[in-house]
């Protein structure tokens, strides 16, 4: 997989040199180049362990860790399932499928126009509103199967 | 910044907020206090705009930490210990015995020689049991409240620099600290020579990525260091050797929350809330089949009951009451007969389950108690670090059985492996994630041991739930015939005319239980297969 | 002193952690993720033990003593735990000993032996990796790894190379290098400090394999060819063959670290390329025997016998210093020799020639 | 060794390799430690994990200057003045331990004088480093003690390298760290015996122990042990034997486990050399270069294949076992040596060894250092020299509170520009080492097919400025030409080198760099400047 890293270079920089100088900056570096680039290619990642001086088997040691870093480019909408426990007893299973079946992907894979990136994730804190499903930063709270095709049509 | 500063800005935000008048988060998560309710940590959510650091100190908000400023730090940690606060993190360790062992640990060694910072105080915003949200609730509603607590428990304990580790899947959160914390540094609430009493301490923000182990303090430890958050043995315990080597104290976002109030209202106020051994008040994450879902706050030794029904209205749809799952996916599952169980730190722990943080999921007859058990196995197995056998390989055949016997694959012998397994995972792991991943099957097991047999021997799951053990029926002497059913089935596998019993064309249906949930009159049922799976030969 | 009780036993000891002190007092606890030249870690729970008043067992590789402790190392609470995590490190390993390179010098092996693990009780999924051999020297066999990350902790901690990782989480993590690539691919640099500190079969010498058990070998303490920091090492041997280096773990200069060429490098010694006779130039043999002589591989060269070619050289350096005086010869002695034969050259040099003219590549 | 036998009485390493981990800083200058010396690499790469500074002078970015505190990037052949310089630094900062140079040392004015001329500025000029590195660098190394100074061939190998090991002397005696753990001066030895072919008096110069060959006590005194009366004339040195044998001086030579064909500086002309002589005895492992020029090749043993014993470059004097027989007819290389005495006149007695443990006990009697080393001691492990007696435990750190000659000396020593300096004709320079998977002349690594495969054959190093006026590319072939004669090898782009500089190792016969280099000696060490030689390099089309 190759990748433009100028894309963002000046940025970049920017954000290794600001970290360097704390403690445990690779964490913070890694969120910061995700936000930056979308993932986490090879590339990026090595550039960072040269930029920190940290072994880049520690840098993907971390990312690998983390379920948050993503290797691989995400689609425009990242949809964010929950299971948690309340979203699951209350069903979003169901939603999953549903969401799976409609987007022709499995959870953790993008869709092949990378509108979409489909992502089961753990309580986002909102059981009270369970089974519920964000879309990039916007909250879909009590959904049923039936309106998944709904709030698909809501993103470009 | 001096007292008299805080007391004029604390007059005028007073005006501000006597204009506006109380309000309440949006969503509906934080609802206006219900009967029984104390509240205490969420006392400012929802009635304060958590972005402005005037509306805090009109609620007293940094008085406390004044007042402590003038306190030595060993009569800090002793009131705290007067109060008996206890962590809210899950395992309920004494705050103020926590900062003492961090005090007295930098007393035994010498500064850095480099000028870093001493010692450690870090708050564990890093809230990842699935069910739980009132640290979420708390650093989105009252930032400043846990700062205040963060100041406090530093000087009390000797550290000069703080981090708040917060999940990555709480953006809000994370923005309001952002902005919570140059407020509190331009008014010289934190930083250099707070309230001119030669207390230096600042606070800076650490996300997370996604790792539901970096709720154990030394995991945590380690991923604020920039690395994966495995767990260490402890000996040596973070007071002792923590951050970067230093002595270091985590606390949870909830027991920080409390503490400026213990000083703002003494040690005394705090302790006459709760039972003898908890003090105080708790947060619970009500959830699942229940009513009245959300955010409470209740004093300790309320009973399950009294949350559940009082103030969570009872079951959805009016469903059996089963079971409470407390104490996320380190917890257990709790039936009918701990209804009135007082909840505290050790009641819980009798019962087989955790406080934790104070999640509570309500489980109706149709939730499936082995498929719950491997629900939350599945969750841990994943979130294992990978560094003990006992837990990334145990939880690993824990996760194997439990879906082999959800599957209708499962044997008698199963059944044996797993208590085998829970026994010597809790035993054997590093750290209490290993440790506590059983406490679902242990419990679950304990209490529902007929499910578990059903399932194996019946291949029957009486819920519902396990896919290709059951199907419905409807039953003869209930039906009414209103084609309810009927109507709602995608596959049109329900026969029956107007009035008249009806039937489901059992060949044909797909059992998605659209018909089940569509029976006004309880006259469909959740019945055994009747070709039993147990005549499929067994492995193992 | 701190007193402390071990099995009943009253034991003081000056500090440490229960597993230090119980080795001292000739107490066996079985260990797999500790390696004497590495930092504990506490992670593999086979040295777990009962102390009084914690509710659970705690590792003996990091447990610091304290007065007043009262240790179980053998109880059966102890025991049933370590075979249990035995039993689930069996579920998840090939039980193919019989081929297994490691067979009879495997720490995982010894341990399923000790505690009598003769079938694992659980059934499921298991890592199937297929051996990795595209990497000189090292061979990567990840089905047997136990992620004990001794190999890991000894890239890290003895060669500060950090090659390796472990990569993702729980049942899916595994030892990698970053992005899972070869070795060599990797800032790896082949010390084999990995290998070296493997308790299995998981990371073995690629250039071993099939030439011998360990009990087969014989184990030869010596003192590396190469640079000048001296390494020890142990050769180890069959039919007469080196088939393998292993570390020296109480070498003074290296502490059982070795580079690519100390630890692997020794292969050179079989190669058919070795000198096997002396030879002569075959003119100078047509010219002191006058006859063809035996061809030799090299080109211009014949093969000889000792007896021929020491002869010959005598008479002819004896003729220059003759004609010429001593002076007129000269000697190069050589760095990759013994001391012994060092002094050898320079006492043939200054006695029996009575040159000076010595010397040697220090310069070079 | 020449240099520090000046300044302290004693040319080794002063301290022990354990003893690296306590230095709070290192000052590494002419070692590609990590590539050279492995193992001495990591304990280095340890010690600045866990907080010791380092500060490394290389021309090149190697892999310790990538976690160093401080790289200084100097200029081929100036080492004298960079060294200088950090001596005028501390000096004119105070910072030097004014105890340790009163109580310790002499000739401090002088060596302060000569420094005092070179400032920051000037060695700036001279080397290439900014004036402001110079200074921190100093300081660094002044205000962390202990701090160690590790240094290899990047000193020795050129024009001024005896000289440029005088002002490393000097720069430790200044802070006084000499004599102390986790300090010192250590020079670490190219092979693994390289110490003990020195010590064994290997050397034209002297005799085992560093005895003078021309001092007419320590002649008397092996005259006596040998029963032979011994030459007192100085021999020569591997450069000037082969100036010698071309001339016609040399017309005989023996030579062991040496391949000069490969190794040594100008090699044209020491292929000229070595056909020119009347008769060449060639003993080694494998059928080499230089063995081919042989009237006669004897078929030595390897290490593994004979007893005895090496010295390492911490002094360590350590046990070589015999494992497996040697191949064929092939003999230990001390029973042919042997058997040649017996046949040279030589009284016949004097040459049966039973074993090299009875040569061992000979040689301790003659080399005040080895006088309690045996074979028998040396089973239970190593021992460093000096060992004076049977139960002396060996010694970890040379001059503790004494010097071996008394008081340590400052030397006052000026810069010296390499022989051959580049020029509009070849406007490169050329500087050589190692490289961790290969050794020396390659007759042993070569024969590791793994090895092979990790570092298939040599390339040139060359900064990216200095190869696209050049049109070179990655992986180009290129000529690299000197006046002495032209290589041709793959070209590896890398800005990890200085501008102006080319990098080779000497590893691959078939890429013979020493085609290249020069033959002029440092005039007291004799040791040849392969460190510096000009050079131009052009595509091959």
């Amino acid at each position: 997989m190759s990748m433009d890293l100028d894309a963002h270079r000046p940025a970049l920089d920017d954000i290794i040199n600001r970290e360097k100088a704390k403690g445990g900056a690779l964490i913070p570096v890694l969120h910061q180049a995700q936000e930056l680039y979308g993932y986490l290619p090879k590339e990026l990642q090595d550039y960072i362990a040269e930029g920190l001086g940290v072994p880049q088997s520690t840098v993907f040691g971390v990312v690998t860790f983390y379920s948050f870093f993503t290797t691989k480019p995400r689609g425009r909408h990242r949809i964010g399932l929950c299971l948690g426990t309340a979203c699951y007893v209350r069903g979003n299973t169901k939603n999953l499928e549903r969401l799976s079946h409609e987007l022709g992907v499995n959870a953790g894979e993008s869709t092949p126009d990378m509108r979409y990136s489909l992502e089961v994730c753990r309580c986002i804190g909102l059981c009270s509103q369970a089974p519920a499903i964000m879309v990039g930063k916007s909250v879909h709270s009590k959904v049923q199967p039936d309106q998944v095709a709904d709030i698909l049509s809501q993103y470009e | 910044m001096t007292i008299e500063e805080l007391e004029r800005i604390r007059t005028e935000a007073r005006q501000i907020l006597a204009e506006r008048g109380e309000r309440f988060l949006p969503d509906g998560e934080l609802k206006p206090p219900r009967p029984g309710e104390v509240r205490v940590v969420l006392r400012n959510c929802g009635q304060i705009d958590p972005k402005r650091i005037e509306e805090y100190i009109a609620k007293e908000g940094y008085f406390a930490l004044h007042k402590i400023l003038n306190m030595t730090p060993e009569q800090v940690i002793d009131e705290t210990k007067r109060s008996g606060l206890r962590g809210r993190g899950g395992a309920g360790f004494p705050a103020g015995q926590k900062w003492f062992f961090a005090r007295q640990a930098l007393a035994s060694r010498p500064a850095p020689a480099d000028g870093a910072p001493p010692a450690y105080l870090i708050c564990n915003g890093d809230e990842g049991d699935p069910g739980a949200f009132m640290d979420r609730a708390v650093l989105e509603g009252d930032p400043h409240s846990v700062l205040e607590g963060m100041a406090i428990a530093a000087y009390a304990m000797g550290a000069t620099q703080g981090y708040v580790y917060v999940r990555a899947e709480y953006p809000v959160a994370v923005e309001h600290l952002q902005t919570a914390l140059p407020q509190a540094r331009r008014l010289g609430l934190l930083g250099k020579n707070i309230f001119g009493k030669g207390f230096d301490f600042d606070v800076d923000i650490r996300i997370g990525a996604g790792a539901f182990v970096c709720g154990e303090e030394t995991a945590l430890i380690d991923s604020i260091e920039g690395r994966r958050g495995e767990p260490r043995p402890r000996p040596p315990f973070p007071a002792v050797s923590g951050l970067w080597g230093r002595p270091t104290s985590v606390n949870n976002v909830e027991t920080l929350a409390n503490v400026p109030q213990i000083f703002l209202k003494g040690a005394d106020w705090f302790a006459g809330m709760g039972t003898e051994k908890s003090k105080g008040t708790k947060t619970f994450a009500i959830a699942g089949k229940v009513k009245n879902a959300g955010l409470i706050e209740v004093p300790m030794g309320i009973t399950m009951r009294e949350i559940i029904y009082d103030i969570g209205g009872g079951i959805l749809n009016k469903k059996e009451f089963k079971a409470a799952q407390t104490g996320g996916p380190l917890g257990g599952c709790l039936p009918a007969k701990y209804l009135d169980t007082p909840i505290d730190f050790e009641s819980l722990v009798a019962a087989g389950s955790l406080m934790g943080s104070g999640g509570l999921i309500v489980l109706d007859e149709n939730d499936c108690m082995v498929d719950v058990a491997r629900f939350f196995m599945d969750f841990t197995q994943d979130e294992s670090c990978g560094k003990c056998p006992p837990c990334w390989l145990g939880t690993k055949r824990l996760l194997e059985i439990l879906t082999r016997i959800t599957r209708a694959e499962g044997t008698e012998k199963d059944l044996e492996t797993l208590e085998y397994l829970t026994q010597n995972i809790s035993t054997a792991s590093l750290c209490a994630l290993g440790q506590g991943s059983v406490n679902p099957v242990v419990t679950t097991m304990r209490h529902f041991r007929d499910e578990y047999e059903a399932h194996v021997r019946d291949k029957f799951c009486s819920s519902g739930v396990c896919k290709g053990m059951f199907h419905y029926e409807i039953l003869a002497d209930t039906c009414n015939g209103c084609g309810a059913c009927r109507l709602k089935c995608p596959d049109k596998v329900i026969k029956g005319a107007k009035k008249a019993v009806h039937e489901i064309d059992q060949a044909n249906c797909i059992v998605c239980g659209d018909c089940y949930k569509a029976c006004k009159f309880a006259a469909i049922a959740i019945r055994p297969r009747p070709t039993p799976k147990s005549k499929l030969p067994e492995c193992g | 002193m701190t007193i402390l009780a071990i099995n009943g036993k009253k034991i003081e000891a000056a500090g440490g952690t229960i597993l230090d002190v119980a080795r001292a007092n000739g107490i066996h606890i079985p260990t797999l993720c500790h390696h004497a030249a590495l930092a504990p870690q506490g992670a593999c729970r086979l040295c777990l033990v009962e102390v009084k008043g914690m509710r659970v067992l705690q590792p003996a590789c990091t447990y610091p003593i304290s007065e007043g402790m009262d240790v179980q190392t053998d109880s059966p609470k102890v025991r049933t735990a370590r075979k249990f995590v035995l039993e689930l490190l069996l579920s998840d390993h090939p039980k193919d000993c019989m081929t297994c390179e490691t067979c009879g010098h495997c720490e995982l092996q010894d341990l399923i032996y000790e505690y009598g693990v003769k079938e694992t009780p659980f059934v499921g999924d298991r890592h199937l990796f297929p051996p990795d051999e595209r990497d000189p020297f090292i061979l990567r066999d990840m089905e047997k790894c136990i992620r004990c990350r001794r190999c890991i902790r000894a890239c890290d901690e003895i060669q500060a190379v950090n090659a390796l990782t472990m990569m993702n989480r729980g049942f899916r993590a595994k030892v990698a290098t970053a992005f899972d690539t070869r070795m060599q691919d990797s800032n790896c640099i082949f010390c084999g400090q990995c290998v070296s500190v493997c308790p299995t079969g998981a990371l073995t010498e690629k250039d071993s394999h099939g030439k011998g058990r360990d009990w087969q070998t014989t184990k030869v303490a010596t003192t590396c060819p190469y640079c000048g920091v001296g390494c020890n090492f142990d050769l180890n041997v069959r039919d007469g063959k080196v088939v393998k280096v292993t570390s020296a773990w109480n070498a003074p200069a290296n502490k059982g670290a070795l580079c690519v060429k100390g630890r692997f490098g020794w292969q050179f010694l079989h190669h058919p390329d070795r000198l096997t006779t002396p030879l002569m130039k075959t003119s100078f043999w047509k010219e002191i025997k006058g006859t063809e002589g035996a061809p030799s591989p090299y080109k211009g060269f014949v093969e000889t016998d000792w007896d021929t070619a020491l002869d010959a050289a005598a008479g002819r350096l004896s003729a220059v210093r003759s004609a010429d005086g001593p002076d007129a010869l000269a000697i190069l002695t050589s760095a990759k020799c013994t001391n012994e034969e060092n002094y050898l050259m320079q006492k043939l040099a200054r006695k029996e020639i009575g040159t000076n003219n010595i010397d040697h590549c220090a310069r070079l | 060794m020449s240099g520090l036998g000046a300044s302290f009485g004693s040319g080794a390493m002063t301290n022990s390799i354990e003893d690296l981990a306590k230095a709070k800083a290192f000052f590494v200058i002419g070692s590609n430690t990590t590539e050279q010396h492995p193992v001495i690499g990591a304990v280095v790469k340890r010690a600045v994990r866990r907080g010791a500074k380092l500060i490394v002078a290389d021309p090149r970015e190697i892999e310790l200057a990538r976690i160093a505190t401080l790289h200084l990037a100097q200029r081929p052949g100036s080492d004298i003045a960079l060294l200088n310089g950090l001596c005028h630094v501390i000096i004119r900062e105070d910072l030097h331990d004014k105890k340790f140079v009163a109580d310790r040392t002499e000739g401090f004015d002088e060596m302060k004088a000569v420094v005092g001329t070179y400032t920051p500025a000037r060695v700036q000029e001279i080397t290439g480093v900014p004036a402001a590195d110079i200074e921190k660098a100093a300081r660094l190394y002044a205000l962390s003690k202990p701090a160690a100074i590790l240094y290899c061939m990047g000193i020795t190998q050129h024009a001024g390298g005896h000289a440029t090991v005088m002002a490393i002397a000097n720069l430790a005696m200044l802070c006084g760290n000499i004599g102390v753990e986790g300090g010192g001066v250590n020079p670490l030895r190219g092979q693994n015996n390289v110490q003990g072919a020195c010590d064994m008096g290997g050397l034209p110069d002297v005799f085992p122990g560093y005895r003078k060959v021309a001092d007419p006590e320590a002649r008397a005194s092996v005259e006596k042990a040998w029963g032979a009366a011994l030459s007192d004339k100085p021999g020569l040195t591997v450069v000037e034997m082969m100036n010698a044998a071309h001339e016609g001086k040399i017309k005989a030579m023996y030579i062991m486990g040496e391949n000069p064909l490969v190794t040594d500086p100008n090699l044209h002309h020491v292929e000229e050399a070595l056909k020119k002589l009347d008769f060449l005895v060639v003993q080694d492992i494998f059928f080499t270069e230089t063995a081919a020029l042989a009237d006669v090749v004897l078929p030595g043993a390897a290490f593994a294949e004979k007893d005895g014993t090496f010295s390492n470059t911490e002094r360590r004097v350590q046990l070589v076992r015999k494992a497996v027989e040697p191949p064929g007819d092939a003999k230990p290389d001390w029973q042919i040596i042997a058997e040649l005495a017996k046949r040279l006149n030589g009284d016949k007695a004097s040459w049966e060894y039973a074993s090299p443990a009875a040569i061992m006990a000979e040689a301790a009697k003659i080399t005040p250092q080895y006088a309690g080393i045996s074979h028998a001691r040396l089973e239970k492990g190593g021992i460093q020299w000096p060992c004076p007696s049977q139960d002396h435990p060996g010694t970890k750190i040379l001059h503790v509170g004494r010097f071996s000659r008394g008081l340590g000396k400052f030397s006052a020593v000026e810069t010296i520009p390499p022989a051959e300096p580049s020029d509009s004709d070849y406007p490169l320079t050329l500087t050589t080492g190692r490289r961790l998977q290969h050794y020396h002349s390659g007759s042993m690594t070569h024969r590791v097919a793994g090895l092979n495969t990790l570092l298939p054959e040599e390339r040139m190093e060359i900064n990216p400025c200095d190869a696209s006026p050049l049109g070179l590319k990655e992986g180009d072939m290129a000529v690299i030409s000197s006046r002495r004669g032209q290589v041709k090898a793959r070209v590896q782009l890398t800005k990890r080198i200085k501008p102006g500089v080319v990098f080779m190792t000497f590893h691959f016969p078939e890429t013979a760099v020493n085609l290249l280099t020069i033959a002029s000696l440092d005039p007291v060490a004799k040791i040849p400047e392969y460190k510096a030689t000009a050079v131009n390099v052009a595509r091959v089309e």
